[in-house]
């Protein structure tokens, strides 16, 4: 395949790599109205700060609360209010509260419209790595995460594109223990966002380079996704 | 048979070397730290410790651990960046680990609860953590059996209970509460405070008086 | 066996055969202070009425209550407040409501000390049939009788010894369909009390006839139980 | 997505010919009138309908069921004695019944909404409604492995929504309807009123909004 079929011209919608507050804002403005999603530790956290009142947007947090606010400071801070990553956090009205097996049922019955998740890797085919190196006497830890990843209607990962490395974190196949199987939908990454799933990887937009200069970073075959 | 206990030592009493103990908490919320503490100082050893995390900093189940009581923790999440204790114990070959997916620990404890034989999920499926067990396909998708799991006593913390047990917890401190309190054969709870029966709204109760065996009230 | 041999002198605990309410009577004062008990519709309800404050149970309804109080009359009926019969009750001090699932886990998982059943039929190795006489046409509905004869910790039936017909509804086999699998511990009938396990049938008491005369209408071996 | 509607005619709309529909309610307790009364009307038919009951006297269900809408009924009692339109078309035959055990019915309907694939329980076990079903013996007792039971569509009353479409109950009315609000793709509930946003206790919802579609009021 050429580049120039490959490459329409609207693919490329930044002129350079997007920074992690950036990604955050573009994963915020692609949530839909009234959705209910959760976030998860770390980099999705950012999301949290891009989402505005207008969508109008649930947050879960699998502890056991939906209705979850921003981080609580000051006089606000109660130990007995916090999220999935055991951050005081507060409480929006309309706020409820479940004991784990009912949050839980939340995740893994399908009912959460969006979570976003980190990853070490993601498969061509939406497999998800995030949770474990597998390296000799790393101690192991799960957490919620093969719960979002196999139970979230759409699940969205948000990382890098390349490790420190530079080796491409979307790959044929994952070499780090996997948290679930094809279950990732889309990849936002400082260089692209990624549409996966069954049919292999297609590219929705490219920040700083073509589709032909992803293709050289990516072992994996990509092609435009149709708009 | 419900008993309200003066002390954290009397409600501990009776556990036994070798117990199945589940804690409640997800993190320090929930977490009945003055339970804990009272069950370092009764002396049972050889415990299989049933909470999603492993113990945090320098108190409660961190301190349990340290002092090598626990033979085998089951748990979600046991790496955190204050898990020392329990990081050691592990490097050192010192404590057994189960790890297991928070999903699947809750619906396990929800399952013994509730007199389930065990049950399928997809959670895990193709994972190492899956690795062993029985799976089938089911409706196109991939999932794992999962089986029950039971426990001798439960050690919860809950915000308020009334003369017949019933209890209510404070935001995201009730977590794994309400369904280790239904998985133990004996549920010891340490309560902020105590109304006298009718003080608690029928329609709000979240564990009923049926799953509690000992209360007590810590300041 | 000769009868002297099984009729220990204080077998016989009643001149007469027991009435329906000398028999919930019986019942109720063998169930164990502070036990939470589910009464089933028909005959066990009786035994609600002999239950003194001393004893302090809590009744189950599998409609989703803990602490259920009597009968509702006049203006506390509460079309929204019944019983597993659809019968309006009223709700005591200390009382709970759940959802299904939350009531009959409580059944299945074990946490009834006792629920009091009406029956067809008990297996000498305490076989339950109570919930359909497979006649041809006979329309079935189970309820919530399966659950209750295998979650509970005690099984208790309440029940005539003998249908209208004169046949024993203790027998070697059930012939009606089956509600549960050796689940019955204890027989409460107008002529005796009997025990049911794995190890055969025990006699706790008579009323109105030793154990040789209710040895000839028990197509089953009886021995007397050790006190 | 919740919307608030304003008839219950708008609110059963979009219910399609051959639809699964659990009706929440235990007898009439809980039991949605005006929602199954706009279905009536509404003429869908060939439906599946998943209830304790199979409709009592003269009203609501047993309407439904009179009015031949009802394909099959997946039910724990059918038989009562005001059950006469049920028993009418179940003895000539036009009617389907899957008679389930109840507590097998609740817990069906809660793996359906907590995505477990099926469960092992000793209830029905040894009986002639485990006939064909798969069993396996756990930890020496008999269990027969039931599957979710998954709607399109759940009819339930509760009594106050907020507008987040959190729910909370009345009394024993509250039975199926938590359950069946996360069984069903989409979610009816009529209420007796509605209050803001934070106008309910976050400690005290029983269903949270995200299993709730479609709320109208009703008087």
């Amino acid at each position: 395949m050429s580049s120039e079929t490959n490459q329409p011209a609207a693919l490329q919608s930044a002129p350079e790599p997007l920074g992690r507050d950036d990604l955050a804002r573009l994963v915020a403005r692609d949530i839909a109205p009234g959705s209910f999603v959760n976030l998860g530790i770390g980099q999705p956290t950012l999301v949290s700060n891009y989402l505005t009142a207008e969508q109008n947007i649930t947050l879960h947090t699998e502890n056991g609360m939906l209705g979850m606010g921003p981080a609580a400071e000051g006089d606000a801070i109660d130990g007995d209010l916090i999220n999935a990553g055991k951050i005081p956090v507060t409480e929006l009205p309309g706020a409820s509260y479940f004991h784990h097996a009912d949050s839980f049922a939340i995740m893994r019955g399908g009912h959460l419209d969006i979570c976003v998740l980190g990853a070490f890797q993601v498969s061509a085919t939406g497999d998800l790595a995030n949770w474990h190196t597998g390296a000799p006497g790393a101690i192991p830890a799960v957490g919620g995460a093969m719960d979002l990843a196999t139970g979230a209607k759409d699940v969205f990962v948000m990382m890098t594109l390349l490790t420190r490395e530079g080796a491409s974190k979307i790959v044929e196949a994952c070499t780090y223990p996997l948290t679930g199987v094809g279950c990732v939908t889309r990849v936002y990454t400082d260089k692209a966002v990624f549409l996966t799933g069954p049919n292999g990887v297609t590219v929705r937009e490219t920040f700083g380079c073509t589709l032909a200069e992803l293709q050289e970073l990516v072992p994996v075959p990509l092609t435009a996704a149709v708009p | 048979m419900l008993n309200f206990v003066d002390t954290v030592q009397d409600a501990v009493a009776g556990i036994k070397d070798g117990s199945t103990v589940m804690i409640g908490g997800f993190g320090n919320a929930g977490q009945p730290f003055e339970l804990i503490d009272a069950l370092m100082d009764c002396g049972a050893t050889d415990l299989t410790v049933v909470n999603n995390n492993a113990g945090q900093g320098d108190q409660g189940l961190a301190l349990l651990i340290r002092k090598g009581r626990v033979r085998k923790m089951i748990c979600s999440f046991p790496r955190q960046s204050d898990s020392w204790h329990f990081d050691a114990k592990y490097k050192a070959g010192e404590i057994e680990l189960e790890l297991v997916p928070q999903g699947n620990l809750a619906e396990r404890i929800r399952a013994a609860g509730a007199g389930i034989g065990g049950f399928f999920t997809p959670t895990g499926y193709g994972t190492m953590l899956a690795e062993g067990k029985e799976t089938r396909i089911i409706d196109g998708r991939g999932q794992v059996f999962e089986t029950p799991l039971h426990a001798d006593v439960a050690l919860i913390k809950a915000l308020t209970a009334d003369g017949r047990g019933n209890l209510v917890y404070r935001k995201t401190a009730r977590n794994f509460g309400p369904i280790m309190a239904a998985a133990a054969k004996h549920t010891i709870v340490q309560v902020s405070d105590i109304v006298p029966t009718g003080g608690l709204d029928p329609e709000n109760v979240v564990t009923p008086g049926i799953y509690v065996n000992s209360i007590v009230k810590v300041a």
